[in-house]
């Protein structure tokens, strides 16, 4: 482990947290544009978390408390892991090498474990109800998301994100294998509100169901730890969909010739941009036109039908490869 | 800048009707939607009390309600606000003399801002809020002259 | 994962928002300040939606000099917020017991001064509608002679 | 695995309901194996109160029954106490009545599509009907002078009279909601995932309709063609032929579930943009009042002798009040209301049974409940859970005060 790294493994959180909030900003924006109204100042996540770490933190009697208190610290650390193995841009990813694809699917998955087990630790039943139906929904997408994945160690023979990124998918694939590309794409774009735990998807946390569900019995520290994890995390997901799908960089388009400090400026505003766009239509926009699904509902649109698009992706891929 | 800038401005509401009529409750919910929209001031109706740093109650309050609501104010993390909509919470309003109300709500838990009016317009909530504003921005100042 | 409302949300986008920004548009940093600006006139608020032109069923205002002490008021008000003030023959209303039925004006029937045609009524609704308050039994929401807050009646 | 059962209390606070009611339920997994529906969180002892107020102060009690509905139940009292006391509204003052009340109609079916829509996770929904709501509340205040609690209605007539301008907004609204209903159709009807929610859930049939006595629209999604509109029609209903909505006549099949409720709601507006429309061109000319003068009419009650019910159709389902006016006091000396909700809520506990707790908001928003409307009733129970009657109550109250009087040292 080079200083280097170290370097990163200390600025990367704290960019991280800076631009998931700026996102979830944006995000609620435009999502409030979209509804036609104001919306808040796209500052308003920040001051949510400052006014969270201010409050009191409480501990509900009936709760396991080492456990309540640990799983959003959990929640965070992983998501903030997952941040380090994506490849920002141009710039390496700071944990590159120490284990990829594969890694970063474990980690997706502990975030949403830790919040089931927050929940079943809180000892409320809307919790309990909460977490039962986070563990269900993710063993319905767990299943595209790992097709997706496999898909790409088919095409790239290897679980490498830096390899993956820095040779565009599209660049290898045949025409066949282009459109199993394009639906596993379609996939993971379903998977990702679930993964993320936004409308149609945000059956763990049905407010008006079971009153925000398993973070009913969290406040103040541990809410917010919560809350950064999943700003963190909902920035992770759609760069992870732009390292994925959309590698293209600026320079390789329109063929200039950048090089030092000014190449990773301009190449990292445009990965920003990228993921901008990403989040604003797999996540704002569907967030904001559906209704919730019942809970078997999204179990069987995960297992049937996603399923089917990402199997057939992937056969397609196998094909053409 | 105050120590409470941020709870200003970002203020997670929960919403408990006592024997209301529904009037003020769907006022509340108008003060949400886009005409009036008070997410613009980072304002949101969270579905638990932990998460909440206001307690919006509406309607006098009946004997059966009068302890879930001390329980519901227990349950908020601190600090935390109570804002009273409507006159019928305020003072009893035209129930003044019913057998099964326990009275105003400043009798059961304290109340920082009440908001008359039946309803109040969705301003007169804003307006409200305004009024809460000030409020923090005193204590602050307080805060800040003691230490 | 296409539907029609996806397109009557994207068509809002484009779209001024419906929203009538009052007060202000955001949160502002300090409200005190603001509110001294404001009076100083440096600031604008944004309007409230426009009320009606006319009837709108405000904080009742009390002219205590119009009042001829028959009581009719207190006989019709259905939430009891009109109190008696025997010691002057005039009453007090109490606007957060209010419930702003307009019983009361109607019923009114009002005094007319020497040069007048026509009765004017004692009781009137404002279009004063902005009542928060920190003391429900604060100066602003009660309305009385001033002599019975002078004597302390 | 055994199936481990979990107890879930809905309510009295719970950001699903927006009223005190509470719903227990016994859940297996999702499934709802046992469930208990409590009310009686909301109750006023508004009628005892109205019995010894006078009869316009009871008037305006009725009105905050309910603040969504806040026009039927002081139509009902106005219908029915002009029956016991034999005053006649004027034509012009029926015409209004009737405009209000389906004015309300519009508002309220509005404000339920939202809820709904809501209940299900679709706030940009509830944002776009709110917002499309925000025009007949405008029309509301202009006419009344407040968005919610019009204030309008008084025995033998209204308070105000419709003006030029009134007439202008209404036609203008008239126009604006022809064509905001239709885009509601669209988005409410034909929305795939609104429709997966709703289709099956909370499904009454005909028979179970009849058997928990459900009224309104909830009877009328069911396939019964029910409306006091139609069944006893008064002031201006009786010269309009209104006949119920029910699916059958809309799309041929009745399964009488939540997106039936949404159908006939949504046609229900379209019915009632009619009425107001008709009733403006029809608008009688003359007073507005029998009797204008509130010191005549309040000694006139006192010299009445009668009773008399009347009955209105609220946007929930039918409102009933019962008066008898003695003809000693100013006021009813017996008033009994019953309201919608109350017959509507029984269908809860059998549609809950068998569901999911997903469902719970759906099951509990469909019927559109109102808890103000119908928390009639206190019960008084002992500490074993039985209720107690009032003569033990009687008992139990002297009882009180001797024992107070003996620690107090009290001498007779």
């Amino acid at each position: 482990m080079t200083p280097n790294i170290l370097a990163y493994a200390f600025a990367f959180p704290v960019l991280g947290i800076f631009l998931g909030l700026v996102y979830k900003g944006i995000d609620r924006r435009v999502s409030a544009r979209l509804t036609s109204r104001i919306g808040p100042p796209i500052r308003q996540p920040f001051w949510d978390v400052g006014k969270l770490l201010l409050k009191e933190t409480v501990v509900p009697e009936n709760a396991i408390s080492w456990l309540f208190n640990a799983m959003p610290l959990i929640a965070l650390a992983s998501s903030m892991t997952l941040l380090l193995y994506i490849p920002f841009g141009v710039l390496k990813a700071p944990l590159e090498g120490y284990g990829d694809l594969i890694v970063v699917l474990y980690l997706l998955t502990l975030q949403s474990l830790a919040m089931a087990i927050g929940g079943f630790a809180s000892g409320s039943p809307f919790s309990s109800v909460g977490a039962q139906r986070e563990m269900v929904l993710m063993m319905s997408y767990e299943m595209p998301l790992a097709t997706v994945i496999v898909g790409f160690a088919l095409i790239y023979r290897s679980f490498s994100l830096t390899t993956i990124a820095s040779t565009p998918v599209w660049s290898i694939v045949g025409p066949i294998a282009g459109l199993g590309v394009i639906m596993l794409f379609i996939a993971l774009l379903i998977v990702t509100p679930a993964e993320l735990a936004k409308l149609p998807f945000d059956i763990a946390e049905a407010e008006t169901e079971i009153a925000e569900g398993m973070l009913a019995e969290y406040s103040g520290r541990n809410l917010a730890l919560f809350y950064l994890s999943d700003a963190v995390r909902g920035f992770a997901m759609a760069a992870l969909e732009v390292v994925l799908f959309i590698p293209f960089t600026l320079s390789s388009i329109f063929n200039l010739n950048l090089t030092g400090a000014s190449l990773y400026t301009v190449e990292a505003l445009w990965f920003l941009f990228k993921v901008l766009v990403v989040y604003l239509l797999a996540v704002t926009l569907v967030r904001t036109s559906f209704a919730r699904f019942r809970i078997e509902q999204a179990s069987r649109i995960f297992w049937v039908y996603v399923n089917i698009i990402a199997l057939v992706g992937l056969a397609l891929v196998w094909m053409g490869v | 800048m105050g120590k409470l800038y941020s709870f200003k401005r970002s203020l997670w509401v929960f919403h408990a009707s006592g024997g209301s009529c529904n009037g003020c409750d769907i006022e509340i919910i108008a003060t949400l939607t886009p005409r009036y929209d008070a997410e613009r001031f980072g304002i949101k109706l969270v579905g638990s009390p932990r998460h909440a740093d206001v307690l919006l109650v509406t309607g006098a309050i009946p004997r059966d309600f009068a302890d879930k609501l001390r329980r519901i104010y227990d349950q908020m993390s601190d600090p935390k606000a109570v804002v009273v909509v409507g006159n019928c919470g305020t003072s009893g309003g035209l129930f003044y003399d019913s057998y099964n109300l326990v009275g105003p709500i400043d009798e059961i838990i304290p109340v920082d801002v009440y908001v008359p009016g039946c309803p109040p317009r969705p301003e007169a909530i804003i307006d409200g809020v305004v009024k809460a504003w000030l409020k923090i921005e005193k204590l602050e100042k307080q805060l800040e002259g003691g230490e | 994962m296409v539907n029609k409302m996806m397109f009557v949300l994207l068509k809002q986008v484009v779209k001024k928002p419906f929203t009538n920004p009052f007060p202000v548009k955001h949160a502002p940093k300090n409200v005190t300040e603001l509110i001294e600006k404001v009076q100083k006139g440096e600031v604008k608020i944004n309007p409230p939606v426009p009320l009606p032109e006319e009837g709108f069923r405000g904080k009742i205002h009390y002219d205590p000099e119009r009042c001829i002490g028959c009581q009719l008021c207190i006989k019709v008000c259905p939430a009891d917020a009109m109190e008696w003030i025997p010691e002057l023959r005039k009453i007090r209303h109490y606007v957060s017991r209010c419930m702003f039925c307009q019983l009361c004006v109607d019923i009114c029937p009002g005094k007319k001064f020497p040069g007048e045609e026509k009765n004017v009524k004692a009781l009137s609704m404002s279009n004063d509608f902005l009542l928060a308050d920190y003391d429900k039994y604060s100066d602003n929401l009660i309305e009385e002679p001033p002599e019975a807050k002078e004597k302390g009646l | 695995m055994t199936k481990s059962q979990y107890y879930i209390p809905i309510g009295p606070i719970h950001p699903a309901l927006k009223e005190p009611i509470r719903v227990e339920a016994k859940v297996e997994g999702e499934k709802i194996v046992e469930v208990d529906v409590k009310r009686g969180f909301a109750h006023r002892g508004i009628e005892y109160m109205g019995m010894k107020r006078n009869a316009i102060q009871a008037l305006y009690l009725s009105e905050r029954i309910c603040g969504i509905c806040s026009i039927s139940h002081p139509y009902a009292f106005v219908v029915g106490s002009e029956k016991a006391l034999g005053i006649e509204a004027p034509p012009r003052a029926q015409y209004i009545r009737t405009i209000i009340a389906e004015l309300e109609r519009i508002h309220s079916h509005i404000l339920w599509l939202g809820v709904v829509a809501h209940e299900v996770g679709f706030d940009s929904l509830l944002f776009w009907t709110w917002k499309g709501r925000e025009k007949v509340l405008d029309v509301l205040e202009l006419i009344s002078g407040n968005r919610i609690n019009y204030s309008m209605y008084m025995i033998g007539g209204v308070r105000r009279d419709l003006k030029e301008s009134h007439i202008k907004a209404l036609k203008e609204m008239i126009d604006y909601y022809r064509i905001f209903n239709q885009e509601m159709k669209n988005l409410f009807l034909a929305d795939p995932v609104y429709k997966a929610r709703t289709r099956g859930v909370a499904q009454l049939s005909k028979e179970m309709a009849l058997k928990v006595n459900a009224v309104g629209p909830t009877a009328r999604a069911a396939g019964l063609r029910m409306d006091i509109r139609q069944d006893i029609p008064y002031d201006a209903y009786a010269d309009i032929e209104v006949r119920g909505i029910v699916p059958q006549d809309i799309v041929g099949e009745v399964y009488g579930d939540a997106y039936d409720a949404t159908l006939v709601r949504i046609y229900e507006i379209d019915q009632s943009v009619d009425i107001i429309e008709y009733c403006i061109d029809n608008l009688p000319e003359g007073k507005i009042m029998a009797i204008p003068n509130y010191v005549v009419l309040l000694s006139k009650i006192k010299r009445t002798k009668g009773e008399g019910i009347g009955a209105h159709e609220a946007p929930r389902g039918e409102v009933i009040h019962y008066f008898k006016y003695d003809g000693t006091r100013d006021g009813p000396a017996v008033w009994k209301v019953v309201a919608p909700s109350y017959n509507n809520i029984n269908s809860w506990a059998p549609l809950l049974l068998g569901a999911e707790v997903a469902d719970i908001p759906v099951v509990v928003a469909y019927i559109d409940p109102c808890m103000c409307c119908n928390d009639r009733i206190a019960v008084v129970r002992d500490s074993s859970g039985k209720i107690v009657d009032s003569t033990t109550l009687h008992r139990m109250a002297v009882e009180k005060t001797m024992r107070i009087k003996k620690e107090l040292g009290v001498k007779e």
